[in-house]
């Protein structure tokens, strides 16, 4: 982690506080989603307590502290209690492998905005992502409850299918970029947009950044639908289904084990939203300034390379959050627009349409890239 | 102790007590997660050993998938009692554990004494990686000089593909339970 | 090398949670009443949880992603090192090598699709 | 060999050793359990200590044919866990029965 006791405590520290990103963000995209939620359907949703009821979060983490520990007779109690924290695992992991601004040049150590730095980041986000499984899977055989087994089963199929169309939308991405390591696709995508075919070249306005999406444009709707699916938001929130399963895998739990489960859950918002920015929308750069001159910039109004090198990563890292907001609320908005699909519709559109498209845009990826040397 | 040393025993010992658990616990739903516990050990040792790639697919394929189906096929089956978990009768029971006895103690035994050779190999380790992280020389290696066994295996898969749906749909062979 | 971070943010991550399960715990009142441990089966009495029947569809649909989603694995190196293929003149070939991968891929696919082992009624 | 030495430096009869125990604990599995579900959990454990040698021989002899094997490995695994499961659970469905000794009514 690092050569001598600074740089290790530092790193440290730096995980730590990624992980409590993760956690600090749940209570506020809750009021969020809730607010969000009661714009979209002309109500006002929480507004009693404090400012524009934001101090809900805070009275509901104090009301999770008070309830009762419950666990049902019928429970095998490792594994339910083992399913929760196995829940948060998989979306820390992931996203602390995500980049979030660049990194930072502090004397002789150069500091990551990032958990920790993998040079095959694409698979080791896949990787962890599906072990997700496991906490639903535990959750449902450990309640001992039949519509908790149902639901687990129902979540997982449905994880794994939209895994299939997730792993499979990447590849066109991964074939332009030829690297896995996310940081390296991020800088790919500063340079100016342009395009070439069988030796004619067009470039655009330089302010038009060279992102994903405008390469990849089939694959980032393959990609963001699929997302949806494996972080069990609606419209694919099957394993919830309250009409005919009660609650899913979690019927059976609540306070502060549910909060786990919600973590977890809104941690797999997070992490998607993270890689829809970073393969398809620019990662951490901001758009129609190219580092070179953001960095140039720094250097001559701040005091000292350091503080120059402080200023640019802290600027990268508010627009990572920007756009990363921005999907967020993309999620919350699809979510209190879209109904739920059935779940023969579900199954078909994973594997009828979206595994079909997501192989044609890796055919037709790979067939310019030979024949257009793109 | 150095750090990297430090890593491998302790993935080693991880590693060991998930694979020994799969194999002495008496429930098969615990058999099934102490196996997903050993492959990701496996997964971090492959990291040691610079197997960037691999480790991530090890997880995808056998903690992500594999595991995932042995755990939802244990829970569908919903066991209503149980089976006497090891062998029985005193002689077969003697017999097997003679057998993995005599194996184990010819592997180790093996390994201990051509480990002098071993450590000559490990002196000069990471020869032609070039600093990468494997996967472009993987890949080289596998579209060039394994490119057919890289087809057979798509055929392999496809096979198994249909085989599988076809014996998972069927209705029981010839010996009905009456 | 990342994996001591990996490691330590797993270990990290699971004590937090095991703390923080830990002390709810602590805090909240316990009342027993046989009727609250029951599984909750919307206030209906429970019914034996061995006859719970679960489709087999389920199973066959983790069965074809393992299949799935080995060739989806075998597609990532091609991808990375397919421009350095093209570069040593190699590229078509490999493309070829890799369409007829892609061939039996869809081929399967069809199959399942014709077989309606994913037609969930 | 002197202990601490052993202790100290890593390199491939480590890795070597390691991977034989895991062998015959998988090993151990399949000759000693009787649930048909835990046997196959055992060779799974047999084929990934075999991966690890792989994967260690590639390392420490700077050839990546190993990992290519592992490749391979993993996937024929895959696919001998599909087809077994399968067989599983036509069986299980037909008899709802997975011990072994119970198979012994399906010779002839």
């Amino acid at each position: 982690m690092g050569h001598d006791i600074f740089e290790v405590s530092i790193n440290a520290i730096k995980l730590i506080v990624v992980f409590l990103i993760i956690v600090q963000a749940v209570p506020f995209l809750v009021w969020l989603e809730r607010r969000g939620s009661a714009f979209i359907q002309n109500r006002l949703g929480p507004n009693r307590i404090g400012p524009l009821g934001l101090m809900q979060l805070a009275a509901d983490a104090v009301k999770f502290f008070f309830k009762e520990e419950f666990v049902p007779a019928s429970a095998v109690k490792l594994l339910y209690y083992a399913a929760p924290v196995v829940a948060l695992i998989p979306a820390t992991l992931a996203f602390a492998a995500i980049p979030l601004g660049q990194p930072v040049q502090w004397n002789e150590y150069t500091f990551r905005l990032q958990g920790y730095e993998i040079n095959v980041g694409i698979v080791f986000v896949l990787a962890v992502s599906s072990l997700a499984p496991y906490a639903i899977l535990l959750a449902g055989w450990g309640s001992g409850n039949k519509y908790a087994l149902m639901g687990a089963l129902r979540a997982s199929a449905q994880v794994i299918s939209y895994e299939l169309a997730l792993g499979l939308s990447i590849v066109g991405m991964i074939m332009l970029y030829g690297t896995f390591n996310l940081s390296e696709m991020v800088l790919a995508q500063q340079a100016p947009l342009s395009y070439s075919f069988l030796g004619a070249n067009w470039t655009a306005p330089s302010w038009l950044p060279a992102w994903g999406i405008f390469y990849q444009p089939l694959g980032a709707i393959v990609f963001f639908a699929a997302s949806f699916a494996e972080s069990n938001r609606l419209p694919f929130d099957l394993a919830e289904g309250e009409a005919e399963l009660v609650a899913g895998f979690h019927v059976e739990y609540g306070g502060f084990k549910m909060l786990l489960f919600f973590i977890g859950e809104y941690g797999h918002m997070i992490v998607a939203s993270a890689l829809m920015v970073l393969f398809y929308f620019g990662g951490y750069t901001i758009p129609g300034i190219s580092m070179a001159d953001l960095n140039q910039w720094a250097a001559e109004h701040a005091p000292g390379a350091n503080a120059a090198s402080l200023t640019v990563g802290l600027l990268t890292l508010l627009c990572f959050f920007v756009k990363l907001a921005l999907f967020i609320w993309l999620f919350i908005q699809v979510r209190w627009t879209l109904p739920r699909f059935r779940y023969d519709q579900l199954m078909d559109l994973g594997w009828k349409t979206m595994l079909p498209w997501a192989l044609f845009n890796t055919i037709l990826t790979a067939a310019l890239v030979y024949v257009a040397h793109l | 102790m150095s750090a990297d040393v430090f890593l491998f025993w302790f993935l080693a010992i991880l590693t060991l007590a998930g694979g020994l658990t799969t194999v002495l616990v008496t429930n098969p739903i615990y058999s099934a997660l102490a196996l997903a516990f050993a492959m990701i050990g496996v997964s971090a040792l492959f990291v040691t050993l610079n197997a960037y790639f691999l480790a991530g697919v090890q997880l995808i394929v056998y903690a992500g998938a594999v595991t995932v189906l042995f755990v939802m096929v244990l829970m569908m089956f919903d066991l209503k009692h149980e089976i006497t978990a090891f062998t029985r009768g005193k002689f077969t029971g003697l017999v097997k554990s003679g057998t993995v006895a005599l194996l184990a103690g010819i592997l180790v035994g093996a390994i201990a004494m051509t480990s002098d050779l071993f450590l000559k190999i490990s002196g000069t380790p990471e020869v032609a990686l070039g600093g990468g992280d494997g996967t472009k020389e993987l890949g080289k290696i596998l579209f060039s000089k394994y490119i057919f066994g890289f087809e057979a295996l798509g055929i392999l898969l496809l096979i198994v593909a249909i085989g599988a749906v076809a014996l998972a749909r069927s209705k029981g062979g010839t010996h009905a339970k009456q | 090398m990342p994996l001591g971070g990996v490691i330590f943010i797993a270990i990290f991550v699971a004590i937090f949670g095991i703390v923080i399960l830990y002390a709810a715990s602590r805090f909240g009142t316990r009342r027993y009443d046989p009727v609250k441990f029951e599984s909750y089966e919307c206030g209906v009495p429970v019914q034996e949880k061995k006859d719970t029947k679960i489709s087999v569809k389920f199973y066959l649909t983790a069965i074809l992603f393992i299949l799935f989603d080995i060739e989806i694995i075998f597609m990532y190196p091609w991808a990375t090192t397919f421009r350095d293929f093209i570069k040593s003149g190699e590229g078509g070939y490999v493309f070829f090598s890799m369409m007829v991968f892609i061939a039996i891929f869809i081929f399967g696919l069809f199959w399942e699709v014709k077989s309606k082992a994913l037609e969930w009624e | 060999m002197p202990s601490s030495d052993f202790l100290q430096q890593v390199g491939l009869p480590h890795y070597l050793i390691l991977s034989a125990i895991l062998f015959v604990a998988g090993m151990a599995g399949v000759l000693l359990r009787r649930n048909a579900m835990v046997i196959l959990m055992s060779v799974e454990l047999m084929l990934n200590a075999v991966n690890l040698s792989f994967v260690a021989f590639s390392h420490y002899l700077g050839q990546m044919d190993g990992q290519v094997m592992v490749f391979f490995v993993m996937t024929i695994a895959a696919a001998e866990v599909s087809v077994g499961l399968a067989i599983l659970v036509s069986i299980f469905k037909r008899f709802k029965e997975i011990n072994i000794r119970f198979f012994e009514h399906l010779k002839g």
